[in-house]
């Protein structure tokens, strides 16, 4: 791929470059995280016809900040009883994991930080390791609910996977790419070409919208379920397991755990926008297309999507484990390969 | 087949028709209001800390008896006919007993209201104040009386004397006292 | 049905395991049975067709000075009436059959009774404290109770 | 060997212990300090030990050691969320004893105000039903509502929670010039809140997946159990004291009595439970709007009544239909002023006391879901 990072361009390839590039979707996903928590506070407090936080800055806009410091001044607790090396390193492992994904996200037509051509199976490999440092964290604990909680969330994250995957093949079998570059170049022009509407292509597309439709809708839930959002956070399920896999964090790296959390709803929701949403591309043509305005239009979609994943978790009650398995591979991995069968019939017949 | 899909539709539907119902509370005039600058009206019988008005308050004991957790502490001692300092209540009548201490712990009172319903002189009544807690248990026990214990031993003294000077008459008047109260009781249960 | 009616037909049963009637309005009226039968009055108060008595509303334990008095609140789901049974045991030896066997509620009402008053439920499958921590010593509702000053270096107040 | 008995055989072998998981007395769900000793195998819970006690007040010890006006405050005390329905079967008890005839005004108000306030503690029930099966919206909808309704009970009594409200022979105050309206308005939102909240949770079907089928309580197993209230009519039984055993003006109103009737589940699961405390909410919405209207004008809110309250030699089982179910309050008086022995029959503790027995098998996030179900209050429970 050529031009796929403008500070290559600008700097050329050295380590301050590098670095730049390595540092700056970190700083934007501790603004974002910030962000995020904050239209947490306030859409929960909107629906719930609360005022939510008002007394820390303007409209309490800087209460994620006020709870990140509070967070770094809190003891941070380690249990007697827990294995300490990996009860330390859990959190980190974490949003390691959450923020490795973000190397192949592409924010706009000029930079994505690595634009390998397997980015989507790297997505997808890289995504496996937050399982890992929830187990870590949660067997670490030696808390007994820290335990049901993380066995909850190891389960879950491997069945959903497949009907998520399954929603990714699709496209992939549609752009004949999993270079989420090349995938959101595809989708360039007015917002009919988008993959959610079965790509660029002709009027005979109109028979796959039904099935690209149910994808992004299947793919949505999924995500839901690996991010551990309602109403599939059970592994965290407040009412039975009290916190769940991190319990018995405090201070940091809790907040670990937290940033973690929203790091993760933004990759899951960058890949929906990416590969269903005409990633960085206007929805109307020319009109507001470019590098710069690809940036914008990317966090805008992206953030709609993890604002609806906020909206659904003050709208819906959580499920149960069996449920969430039932969900899992009863109905979305069918509905899933149903959807995925049919789009690769589409494309053989083309 | 058709309960499964029936199922999901229904799972669906119902989702979105939450979420429109909290969507439409998005906008919605909100109802909380913030608080320290903010303040909702108590209504006038709202039952918070007590306050006593000395003036009122003439040390008949109702209050201690009605109190369900005995948070109230009164003691009191007889004025002295010869004490050049005299009182009156608020109607007028002279007072007739001292109140040298008047001790309530809000640390134990459960706010029932008992306490000003027995009042025979309204001394006693809540007041709107609610915001009092504080970092030591000590500063929740509040002390209404007004006599200072210089006054206090001062007034020990002067009904001392005054036994002293009715010790001759004391058996007599013992017997009457005693023969005058459950009379009294009586005519408050009629 | 009315007291004296269901006190007829228990006389007739176990004629002299049924002790008195006592009615005094507005009290309720009771009928005090003998402790050693309790159990077999139960039962057939439950099961026989003209008593039903399949609700157990209340299970009390009472100190009445020498002795202790065990009082059971009856109703009927079917038949909508209700009674009130009374045994009472010596304060030495408070035995009292165990209706838990009866009515499944009384489990944890004769618990409490036991734990509060120190009536001892025979048959009873699992009589531990309920209410107190289960080494409290004593049995606070009695009229001779005295609470401990200490309880594991705890002040008690 | 078959496929089927060679995995048979497998998974005997499987070496799966169980776990004893101590829920409470410091958890999100148990409702206060309740501890229940779960024993599980994986999620299936296959025994439930409730240690109760944390929250006792030695109620029934210092109600012996004291007046019989001064005991109503600690009666506010037991189950805090409905404290006015709590004082009611203890003043008819003493009103029965003493041979009281309440006023015609009194009496309504007693009914309006306990009215009221079986609403708030549906409100808060199922709203915390919800909280318990991951619901956080609907939990707020519902405390914003009660908070109307406190605010009329607070005007009356001039407390919001703990009111001291009812007096032997009467109450403490009387009604306020805007009473009337404000009852009317509230009804009216409960109305439009409960009416979402079908909507938003009680039909979603996560929520009736969550529910339904959930701790199945048949009505045998109530009745053993002394079950009431909506624990037992969700079971399918028609049983209310206000219907049954008319108490005070009861017998004046036209309403029903919703029981359980396995919409969506077997009768006598959760979701029945849940969903006749929100159909009781409607009825009690209907008496309030009788008893408005019948409600006189005028008239003295306090009988006629001896100032030291002392019952003659005797004893006297009440009970009323609280919230929760039937708690009654067992008096027994040797003519003082203070009563020799006075039993509360909690109703929480009474309902609680069928956990054991109905959660068995069942899931460990459904347990929390049948405790919820239950809709139990530990101070009642412990006292």
């Amino acid at each position: 791929m050529e031009n796929t990072n403008f500070l290559w361009d600008l700097m050329g390839k050295n380590i301050w470059s590098v670095l730049l590039v390595i540092s700056l979707p970190l700083m934007f996903v501790l603004v974002y995280a910030l962000i995020a928590i904050l239209a947490e506070l306030k859409i929960s407090a909107w629906i719930q016809e609360r005022l939510g936080p008002m007394r820390t800055g303007p409209w309490g806009i800087l209460q994620p900040v006020a709870e990140v410091v509070k967070l770094i001044q809190k003891e941070d607790i380690t249990p007697d009883q827990s294995s300490k090396l990996l009860y330390n390193l859990a959190p980190f492992i974490i949003f390691t994991g959450a923020y490795a994904a973000f190397a192949v996200i592409p924010f706009s037509e000029a930079f994505v930080p690595s634009g390998i051509d397997v980015g989507l199976f790297y997505v997808f490999a890289i995504g496996s390791i937050s399982a890992m440092g929830i187990v870590m964290g949660g067997w670490a604990s030696n808390n007994k609910y820290s335990l049901m909680g993380a066995m909850r969330a190891v389960s879950q994250l491997i069945s959903y996977e497949i009907p998520a995957a399954f929603a990714v093949l699709s496209v992939v079998v549609l752009a004949s790419s999993m270079n989420m570059q090349e995938i959101s170049k595809m989708q360039t022009g007015w917002f009919w070409n988008w993959f959610i509407f079965g790509g660029p292509g002709s009027i005979s597309k109109i028979w796959v919208i039904p099935f690209t439709v149910g994808l992004t809708l299947i793919y949505f839930i999924s995500s839901l379920a690996e991010t551990n959002r309602v109403p599939f956070d059970i592994p965290e399920g407040e009412s039975e397991l009290v916190a769940g896999f991190h319990t018995e964090y405090s201070g940091m790296k809790f907040a670990m755990f937290f940033f973690a959390e929203y790091a993760n709803m933004f990759v899951v929701a960058a890949i929906l926008t990416t590969i269903f949403l005409g990633g960085w591309n206007s929805p109307f043509g020319d009109f507001m297309q470019g590098p710069w305005w690809g940036v914008f239009w990317f966090i805008a979609k992206s953030f709609s999507v993890v604002l609806v994943q906020i909206w659904i978790r003050w709208t819906l009650p959580r499920f149960r484990v069996d449920q969430l398995m039932y969900v899992g591979w009863k109905v979305l991995l069918p509905l899933s390969f149903v959807c995925f069968i049919a789009i690769s019939l589409f494309v053989m017949l083309k | 087949m058709i309960q499964y899909f029936k199922n999901v539709w229904s799972g669906l539907s119902s989702t979105f028709l939450g979420m429109y119902i909290t969507f439409k509370h998005l906008f919605v005039k909100k109802v909380t209001i913030q608080y320290p600058d903010q303040r909702f009206t108590l209504p006038d019988n709202a039952r918070n800390r007590l306050k006593l008005e000395m003036e009122r308050c003439n040390g008949c004991n109702s209050c201690v008896v009605a109190c369900p957790v005995n948070c109230i502490t009164l003691e009191t001692v007889r004025v002295s006919p010869e004490d050049p300092h005299q009182e009156v209540h608020h109607n007028g009548n002279p007072r007739k007993m001292w109140v040298t201490r008047y001790e309530i712990d809000f640390a134990k009172c459960c706010y029932c209201g008992l306490c000003t319903q027995a009042c025979p002189s309204d001394a006693i009544q809540h007041t709107q104040e609610y915001e009092y807690s504080s970092y030591k248990r000590e500063d929740l026990y509040y002390k209404f009386q007004t006599l200072s214990p210089d006054q206090v031993a001062e007034k020990h003294r002067m009904y001392a004397e005054l036994k002293a000077k009715d010790k001759p008459a004391k058996a007599e008047g013992a017997t009457e006292e005693k023969k005058a109260k459950p009379e009294e009781k009586k005519e408050k249960e009629q | 049905m009315l007291p004296n009616e269901i006190f007829e037909k228990l006389r007739s049963v176990y004629s002299d395991q049924i002790i008195e009637l006592i009615e005094n309005h507005p009290s309720d009226s009771f009928i005090t049975v003998n402790a050693s039968a309790l159990f077999e009055i139960c039962h057939s108060l439950r099961d026989e067709a003209f008593f039903m008595f399949d609700y157990l509303m209340s299970l009390t334990g009472m100190d009445l000075g020498e002795n202790l008095g065990v009082v059971y609140h009856l109703y009927s789901m079917q038949l909508k009436h209700k009674i009130v049974i009374k045994a009472f045991v010596p304060k030495e030896q408070p035995k009292v059959p165990s209706v838990e066997r009866i009515w499944r509620t009384a489990d944890w009402h004769e618990r409490e009774a036991y734990d509060l008053i120190g009536v001892n439920f025979e048959g009873h499958h699992n009589l531990i404290r309920i209410l107190l921590p289960y080494d409290w010593e004593g049995y606070p509702l009695r009229k001779d109770y005295t609470a401990p000053e200490m309880y594991h270096g705890m002040k008690v107040s | 060997m078959s496929e089927k008995k060679r995995l048979d055989l497998e998974y005997s072998q499987l070496d799966s212990d169980r776990m004893r998981l101590n829920v409470g007395p410091q958890h999100p769900s148990t409702h206060g300090v309740l501890r229940l000793e779960v024993e599980i195998d994986g999620e299936i819970v296959t025994e439930v030990i409730p240690h109760l006690g944390y929250l006792h007040r030695s109620f029934e010890k210092h109600c012996e050691k004291m007046t019989y006006p001064q005991i109503i405050p600690y009666i506010d005390r037991m189950d805090y969320i409905s404290a006015m329905n709590n004082e009611w079967p203890y003043v008819m008890a003493l009103e029965k004893m003493l041979d009281i005839k309440v006023p015609e005004k009194v009496e309504y108000i007693r009914v309006i105000v306990a009215e009221l306030n079986r609403i708030a503690n549906h409100q808060i029930a199922v709203a915390t039903f919800g909280l318990d099966a991951g619901a956080f919206t609907p939990f707020l909808f519902f405390f914003r509502d009660r908070e109307y309704i406190i605010w009329i009970l607070e005007k009356l009594s001039g407390a919001r929670l703990l009111y001291n409200y009812f007096r032997v022979g009467g109450l403490a105050g009387d009604t306020y010039p805007s009473f009337k309206e404000e009852c009317l308005n509230v009804i009216e939102k409960v109305r439009k809140t409960n009416a979402e909240v079908m909507d938003l949770l009680i039909y979603n079907r996560i929520f009736i997946q969550r529910t339904a089928n959930v701790g199945i309580l048949t009505p045998e197993v109530a009745v053993n159990y002394a079950c009431s209230g909506p624990v037992l009519r969700g079971s399918g039984l028609r049983y209310d004291l206000r219907k049954d055993e008319p108490y005070s003006i009861y017998d004046r109103f036209d309403f029903e009595v919703p029981v359980g009737k396995g919409e969506v589940g077997f009768v006598g699961d959760c979701w029945d439970r849940n969903i006749v405390r929100m159909q009781e909410m409607e009825q009690s919405c209907r008496i309030i709007e009788q008893a408005l209207a019948q409600m006189p004008e005028t008239g003295d809110v306090k009988a006629n009544v001896p100032k030291r309250i002392k019952p003659p030699k005797g004893e006297v089982y009440m009970r009323t239909e609280n919230p929760k179910g039937d708690l009654g309050f067992y008096i027994v008086s040797n003519g003082t002023d203070k009563p020799e022995r006075l039993k509360a029959r909690g109703t929480s503790f009474v309902n609680l006391s069928v956990i054991p027995e109905i959660s068995k098998g069942y899931m460990f996030a459904d347990l929390i879901l049948i405790l919820g179900s239950i809709d139990i209050v530990l101070g009642e429970v412990d006292r």
